[in-house]
């Protein structure tokens, strides 16, 4: 147990808000390298793979940031 | 799963987080999640606002995945209820046009979901149940 | 907050993630959030491994936050219960040698929580309780 603390501590006193951009940024960066890759849009699973991190993980970084695409513009056409 | 909330507005980023959490066990892209995420947070924020106004009450969201790859989700109230549920879901209609209120809650709600269900009793409370089909992946094995 | 889920594996990355973005609000460090969740995840997965084994059962998951940055989550279910708690928490007691579980997981809350009380009752179900303190930080603006 201490072994694991000791990792944990090593690792991030950085606070989660911060880690929760750093991990979102990453995400849009390999998105849109996917895209340009396989012209369509990766799933979740594609993306928390590559972060090694959960779908569920993914999901909560990446409501840290504003995502970058319009969501009222089809509304107000 | 079901989540209940008392209808503060910081509770809703967390109640948006965990529908997405909650809807990512079905792979969906960033765009499907981020639609669901806008629907939730409309809905959320009409129980806060009209809801309960200047009172905390109870806001309750439960989420149903069928096997189709659909999902369910209802954003429930006990509040003050809407009195023409028709009328409210007209484009730009508002309550609260002093408030920055675009009126445009319910169209969000209706354009990033496939199904929108509005039932509601005045002095009851408000029931806001949506539906919308994941896309289902070409294939499992496409994994690149 | 309040969360209701089935005991299903599945649900437990969701259930982790639910107490993250509940927490966040804070704005712990990453350790803090990281132990909190590992906590939450060892007492769901007693709650689905050992309170309803081969059965779906109800797991609530209660959240709460104290004036002083004190979090209090509660892991609650319906299961068959603890004979004995004071045994249970021993570090490597087990009671599914076979399954590759460690008997780590009640020392692994008590070690990444400030205060842990189990209640159980044979036949009724278990109540995991903890608390931690969120170190208040010195200034806003230190963000590393
Ligand atoms: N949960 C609710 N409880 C009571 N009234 C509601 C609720 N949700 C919506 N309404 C009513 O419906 C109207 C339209 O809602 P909406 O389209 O979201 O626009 P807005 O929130 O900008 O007013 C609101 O102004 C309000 O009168
Ligand atoms: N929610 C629960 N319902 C019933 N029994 C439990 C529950 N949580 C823990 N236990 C019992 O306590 C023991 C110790 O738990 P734990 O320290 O997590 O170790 P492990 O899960 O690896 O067995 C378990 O083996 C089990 O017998
Ligand atoms: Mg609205
Ligand atoms: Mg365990």
């Amino acid at each position: 147990i201490g072994e694991i603390r000791r990792y944990l501590r090593d690792n991030n006193s950085m606070r989660i808000s911060r880690s929760l951009k750093d991990t979102a940024y990453k995400a849009l960066k390999i998105k849109e390298k996917y895209i340009n890759k396989n012209h369509r849009e990766p799933t979740l699973e594609e993306i928390a793979k590559e972060l090694s991190i959960t779908k569920e993980e993914l999901v909560f970084a990446l409501d840290s940031i504003q995502e970058p695409i319009s969501l009222y513009e089809p509304v107000f056409q | 799963m079901e989540l209940k909330i008392p209808s503060k507005s910081q509770n809703e980023a967390f109640a948006r987080v965990a529908v997405a959490a909650f809807v990512a066990q079905l792979d969906p892209t960033l765009d499907e999640v981020t639609e669901i995420k806008t629907a939730v947070s409309e809905a959320v924020t009409n129980s806060i606002i009209h809801a309960y106004e200047d009172k905390i009450g109870e806001i309750i969201i439960k989420g149903k995945i069928y096997e189709n790859y659909v999902v369910e989700i209802e954003v429930i109230d006990f509040g003050k209820g809407i009195e023409d549920v028709e009328l409210a879901r007209q484009p730009l209609f508002t309550t609260k046009p002093d408030q920055e209120r675009s009126g445009m809650g319910f169209t969000v709600m209706e354009t990033f979901m496939d199904k929108l269900e509005v039932t509601s009793e005045v002095g009851r409370g408000t029931c806001v149940r949506m539906f919308k089909a994941i896309k289902k992946r070409k294939s499992e094995g496409a994994e690149n």
